[in-house]
């Protein structure tokens, strides 16, 4: 036990001191940098913790996408980072909102220390109801049926979000091509990392998806991994960029969501409750649900990295 | 202390680190990282509470870990969180190419700009 | 007699459906939201999306007004588990007749909003959809998605993600113009709202942490049973209020809010400080009257009403400093939250003349300040700014819609037989009855400074000179103009409304008096001397604010004087006030002095709380 | 065994969290980046043993999935040195602009 | 055979994490960027490569060890992908700490 004990003092200690770097240090491209190895060690952390799902989702999503996303924005906003620091509160106000903040801390601590024991739980309830969802790992069945409403709200509100980068956009290139991926110039390695990997990565993307009724994984990790795969072609630039007035685009981003309602809906007079699955049918139409979910959260993951629209100009023309 | 609560006190700590970076730190980018070391640290307690929870099945010798419960929300949270980031960051990056300001002071009118340091940049948009 | 029977059949088996009904609240805007992006071109002259929008609108006014029926004659609310499973393990939705009133204004405002954004966001004919118009009628659905999801939902992760949706959607509202300074102002909101947002997830992992359920009625047993709070719910009822105080801007919290609401495009500033920021605050009175009832130690009410109190004066008096007409009333909107938090103190000892209040607080403001943002969006489109002092002639230009924004302003005065009325009357009482008058004292004074600005503003309307000969760039929409009005006159004969009504109110919480104590509070209401009692202070106010104008010896060329050049004593007093507020304001304002606050709110908090423990 | 392959992840843990030094130190961005980088394999290797040291097999997803957007990251990395390359306010008027591959994707509608 | 099996994992695992170790030492210790890079990639890669040699033994099935390899033909993949796109832009300095004129960036203002 020892050794496991040594593993998570250390994990504990580098997430603690990365987040210190990613607070103090002055250029934001190294506190980007160093979120992403932050990132990594959270997944690391994830595992510890016995929730694969979740180290799934952050490898995923967290030093993934987001750091695809914080980098690109890093590097265009290094122009004009030079103004910021002086822009700092007096150290006397620092100063206050520290100790503020540590105070914060050592309550939340405290709390920690003193949470009830033994600790309450819904494990066991899970474990009783999961049979009727016909699925086998308790994280999926936990989404997608006993608390179906949240990830329905929640694939709902990636929607607004998507819409919320795209209203940045100028006027005239409203319905374009997206246009914050970055371009490195065309180079042999990139290409051929960006021939290799997708096939490969879809793959793992079907398999989680598929995998995740009994098993760590679902929709979220695979489509993640799916928008990853499609933005790494974009920006090798294998392909280009969809316009986002195309009808077919629109139809995916909204298909998984309305296919939940649906279901959802067929519920009230099949199952007697909305969003209730018939008896026997549960997990095939969980999966259903999964499998185009999957395609409209990768498909809206990968718009939200790829920026507001730009115009229609063809994307490479200059490098 | 168990390793569980090892990672809760972490999660402490994050909380209020990203509490202080949110508050202090003048750039609008670094806000966006502090926020997200806060959601981390959110995450990282419920985690801990998941784990703890799943005590009484490990006990049981039942198949499962942790609390499903936190571990599905914890999930859910996590794509909120990048969502947020995203419309964060794509608000930000115009703010900058519009006024070339990337921190959050309100009307107040540019910061005396050091000569050769540009407050604004011209711009041909809309 | 035959069509009659057509629409009443169908509504009533819609109100007979029971807790089923609730999901047609909560699905008819996701499904909007999501159709919304495949709906385009030009249909009836004016794009499809917002016509689909407007009928949308109305099936949702028509499913509110099911639900509010449905609770009001069943006399008890109406819940609904859904996917069959219970809590603490499903998700329970939940109407009580707080949500129910919550649904119907939503409805109301957000069906008047659409009205009005049909001309303002209508597709061009040579496009088959713009920017702007998918992006406001998509996100306007985001708005209303969001804040059903707040008023039904009973479980705190479900509200969570309700939230989101409607931060979401709220801020991209906010900078759809595209200029420097309102991308400035909604990025501000959203990180401020997200900060708000995940103190509050704190605070639901915390409970979770000791109770192992998020559902709320499961929550109140759980609580009500313990001897002491134990201190994870001590620090999550800090975290999650601070954090839902953020979102409301509540004084001094209120950073954000006059630049989001002053610039965002009129309709969205009508939606943003008539409904969202009443969603946090309802998620306030959740947690506080449904949550952990009985956990309200006098401490933190005195807390959060002086708070209230401080927005009232504040926000008020601030109010009375701006030059730009949407930024007083963002400014106003500040003060009017502050109200909405008196009802803590109060609520105590006085509960069904404070959660009234309070929701007549919530309603009243709701389609005032609709009415008023919108009528500044006319005027400024009309005129081509919105400064106060240039406002001079625009009422031989817009009399309905200036008559409208003055009607909305009675409100929010607070004049016989407005809901602003029925409001201060009901809570004056209630802190004369619990032996607090200084929050009587506050809510008078509250009520004559917001006259003080209305004046301000109505003089330069009236008394000014114009600035430009030719004004009317652009008339407004006759139905634009109708639906300000209708809501404004809505917002004016509240208290005309039969008391019964209000019983509303007291769905689904025990031991409440609403319609008795709303039929108190209007009873002598015209009378002569209470008429006069309530005037004269008043024509006071007015006529010291007019000694402020700098009239009739306005100088040619329009451009603004400062107000110390006018010669009356008043105008000298406020500009001495104005020198100390502004700064005062400013600095609260700033970033990390906000955010101090915030850290020191959150910490009296949990003192507080815990000192009932 | 076990007890010897948790020990081997620590080890592999303690050992690239070391180079986390070049992320302090720099000098360039890129030196940075590989300290990440390495942090990233190892982190697969120390998760590879973790996932045989505790019989989970699901972890050895969690590390294929690492590896995988850490490819992923790394691109996202060098594109990004090489538009923070451009020192001044970008300006989509500049005749440089041609030369940092970001620039010309500003909008210029 | 069990125990030579466990035997070969003890050694490949060790000698991996010795090379990581290696690695580690080169990122620090060599004196620029590229030959940091250079020390770097073999380094991991042999490192990696040699852990997921010692654990194939230690694994149930055929297809959980095709997972190991999978993972280490990915890292090597992006590692040489990494180190080829870098190379050529491995003298990038930061910005922040050694402003220099980067040829291209023609308007450099400092």
């Amino acid at each position: 036990m020892t050794n496991a004990l040594i593993v998570d003092a250390a994990l504990a200690l580098l997430v603690l001191g990365l987040a210190l770097w990613v607070i103090a240090t002055r250029a934001a491209y190294r506190a980007v940098v160093g979120f992403v190895a932050y990132g990594l060690l959270m997944a690391i952390i994830w595992v510890r913790l016995a929730a694969v799902d979740v180290a799934m989702t952050e490898a995923a999503l967290g030093t993934g996408l987001t750091g695809l996303l914080l980098l690109g924005a890093a590097a265009r906003l290094a122009p004009y980072e030079t103004a910021e620091f002086d822009r700092r509160p007096g150290r006397g106000l620092r100063v206050l909102i520290g100790l503020l903040c540590a105070a914060v801390t050592l309550g939340l601590a405290a709390v920690v220390l003193l949470l009830p024991a033994p600790a309450p739980s819904l494990a066991s309830l899970v474990a009783d109801n999961l049979p009727p969802t016909g699925v086998g790992n308790p994280v999926t069945g936990v989404l997608l049926a006993h608390r179906a409403i949240d990830t329905l709200l929640e694939s709902v509100v990636l929607l607004p979000a998507l819409i919320g980068v795209w209203s940045v956009a100028a006027n005239p290139a409203w319905g374009g091509r997206p246009g914050s991926l970055p371009r490195p110039p065309a180079s042999s390695a990139l290409t051929l990392l960006a021939q290799v990997l997708p096939p490969f990565g879809i793959l793992v993307g079907i398999h989680l998806v598929w995998n995740g009724a009994d098993d760590p994984g679902g929709k979220f990790q695979g489509a993640t991994v799916l928008a990853a795969m499609w933005i790494l072609v974009l920006i090798a630039g294998l392909r280009e960029a969809p316009a986002l007035r195309e009808r077919r685009l629109r139809v995916l981003l909204v298909v998984g969501a309305l296919v939940f309602i649906g279901i959802g809906a067929s519920g009230i007079w099949l199952a007697g409750a909305f969003l209730a699955y018939p008896e026997g049918y549960a997990k095939p139409l969980i999966l259903a649900i999964e499998a185009v979910l999957t395609l409209s959260i990768a498909a809206t993951l990968g718009l939200l990295l790829a920026g507001p629209p730009a115009g229609d100009r063809p994307i490479g023309t200059t490098s | 202390m168990n390793d569980p609560t090892l990672f809760g006190l972490c999660g402490a700590a994050l909380v209020g680190l990203g509490l202080y970076g949110l508050l202090c730190q003048p750039g609008a980018l670094r806000k966006i990282l502090a926020f997200n070391l806060i959601g981390s640290g959110v995450f990282l307690l419920f985690g801990v509470i998941a784990l703890r929870g799943g005590g009484v099945l490990a006990a049981a010798g039942r198949g499962i870990d942790g609390d499903p419960v936190p571990q599905a929300l914890i999930i859910t949270g996590l794509v909120v969180a990048f969502a947020a980031t995203s419309i964060a960051v794509a608000l930000l990056l115009r703010l900058a190419e519009t006024s070339g300001r990337t921190t959050l002071e309100n009307e107040a009118p540019p910061a005396p700009s050091l000569p050769g340091e540009r407050a604004s940049r011209p711009d041909g948009e809309s | 007699m035959d069509l009659a029977a057509l629409l009443v059949t169908p509504f009533a088996r819609l109100t007979e459906l029971g807790g089923l009904l609730l999901v047609i609240p909560l699905m008819l805007p996701v499904v909007g939201l999501l159709l919304a992006p495949l709906l385009r071109g030009r249909w009836l002259g004016g794009g499809l999306l917002g016509r689909f929008t407007l009928l949308l609108l109305l099936l949702g006014l028509v499913a509110a007004l099911a639900v509010a029926t449905a609770v009001l004659t069943g006399d008890e609310a109406l819940k609904y588990y859904l996917g069959g499973w219970l809590p603490p393990l499903g998700v329970a939705l939940k109407a009580d007749g707080l949500s129910a009133i919550m649904l119907l204004l939503s409805a109301v405002v957000i069906l008047a909003v659409g009205v009005y954004a049909q001309r303002e966001f209508q597709v061009p004919p040579d496009a088959s959809e713009t920017r702007a118009s998918l992006v406001f009628w998509m996100l306007l659905m985001g708005v209303w998605a969001g804040l059903n999801a707040a008023f039904l939902g009973q479980d705190l992760f479900t509200l969570f993600v309700a939230l989101e949706l409607l931060t979401f959607s709220a801020v991209p509202l906010v900078a759809l113009d595209g200029r420097a300074e309102t991308l400035a102002a909604a990025l501000r909101y959203l990180l401020f709202a997200l900060l708000g947002s995940v103190l509050y997830l704190l605070g639901a992992v915390l409970f979770y942490g000791t109770y192992a359920t998020l559902d709320i009625t499961l929550l109140a047993e759980r609580i009500s049973g313990e001897p002491a709070l134990p201190p994870a719910v001590i620090a999550a009822a800090a975290l999650m209020t601070v954090g839902l105080l953020a979102k409301t801007a509540l004084f001094p919290l209120h950073l954000w809010l006059p630049p989001a609401h002053a610039g965002a495009p009129p309709p969205a500033s009508a939606i943003l400080s008539a409904l969202v920021v009443k969603a946090s605050f309802f998620l306030i009175l959740r947690l506080w009257f449904d949550v952990m009832p009985g956990a309200l130690t006098p401490m933190t009410a005195q807390i959060l009403g002086g708070l209230g109190a401080g927005a009232i004066l504040f926000g008020n008096l601030v109010a009375l400093r701006q030059a730009r007409l949407k930024l007083l009333i963002a400014y106003s909107t500040v003060a009017q939250i502050g109200y909405l938090f008196l009802i803590f103190p109060l609520a105590a000892r006085a509960e069904s003349a404070a959660l009234t209040g309070g929701m007549l607080q919530v309603v009243a403001h709701a389609l005032a300040k609709a009415a008023m943002f919108m009528a500044a969006g006319l005027i400024a489109k009309a005129l081509g700014h919105d400064r106060v002092r240039d406002l001079g002639g625009c009422v031989r230009v817009l009399p309905l819609t200036l008559l409208a924004f003055g009607l909305a302003g009675l409100s929010l005065i607070g004049l016989q037989p407005s809901g602003g009325y029925l409001t201060k009357t009901l809570l004056t009482a209630a802190a004369d009855g619990t032996g607090q008058g200084w929050l009587g004292l506050v809510i008078q004074v509250g009520g004559l400074l917001t006259a003080a600005y209305l004046f301000w503003v109505f003089g330069h309307v009236l008394f000014g000179v114009p600035s430009t000969p030719a004004m009317p760039i652009k008339p407004p929409g006759r139905a634009q103009e109708l639906v300000v009005l209708a809501l404004a006159l809505g917002a004016l004969l509240l208290g005309l409304v039969p008391p019964a009504l209000f019983d509303l109110v007291e769905v689904g919480r025990a031991g409440l008096e609403a319609s008795a104590a709303v039929a108190t509070a209007m009873a002598g209401a015209f009378g002569w001397s209470k008429l006069w009692g309530d005037v004269w202070p008043l024509l006071v106010v007015g006529l010291l604010v007019l000694g402020m104008l700098p009239w009739p010896d306005r100088p040619a060329g329009g451009s603004p004087r400062p107000a110390t050049t006018s010669l009356s004593v008043t105008g000298h007093w406020a500009a001495d006030l104005g020198t100390l507020l502004e700064p005062a304001d400013r600095g609260l304002r700033q970033w990390p002095v906000a955010g101090l606050s915030l850290l020191i709110l959150l910490l009296a908090l949990a003192a507080a709380i815990s000192t009932g423990a | 065994m076990p007890e010897f392959l948790l020990g081997a992840a620590a080890f592999v843990l303690g050992t690239v969290a070391l180079g986390l030094m070049r992320l302090l130190r720099g000098p360039g961005h890129a030196d940075r980046m590989l300290s990440a980088q390495l942090l990233g394999t190892g982190g697969v290797g120390a998760l590879l043993l973790l996932g045989v040291a505790t019989g989970v097999g699901a972890i050895a997803e969690v590390a294929l999935l690492l590896a995988l957007l850490a490819a992923f990251a790394s691109v996202a990395f060098v594109s990004g040195i090489q538009r923070s390359d451009g020192r001044g306010p970008p300006s989509a008027t500049a005749p440089a602009a041609a030369d940092s591959p970001g620039e010309h994707r500003r909008e210029t509608a | 055979m069990r125990l030579a099996l466990d035997i070969l994992t003890i050694v490949a695992v060790s000698l991996g994490a010795i090379f990581f170790l290696a690695g580690t030492v080169g990122l620090l210790r060599f004196p620029d960027t590229l030959t940091r890079l250079h020390a770097l990639t073999k380094a991991d890669n042999l490192g990696l490569g040699l852990v997921v040699l010692g654990l194939l033994p230690q694994v149930s099935g055929p297809l959980s060890a095709l997972a190991l390899l999978a993972v280490w033909l990915l890292a090597l993949l992006s590692g040489s992908t990494v180190g080829q796109l870098l190379a050529g832009k491995a003298a990038v300095p930061d910005p922040d700490r050694a402003p220099t004129l980067t040829p291209g960036a023609g308007a450099s203002h400092d």
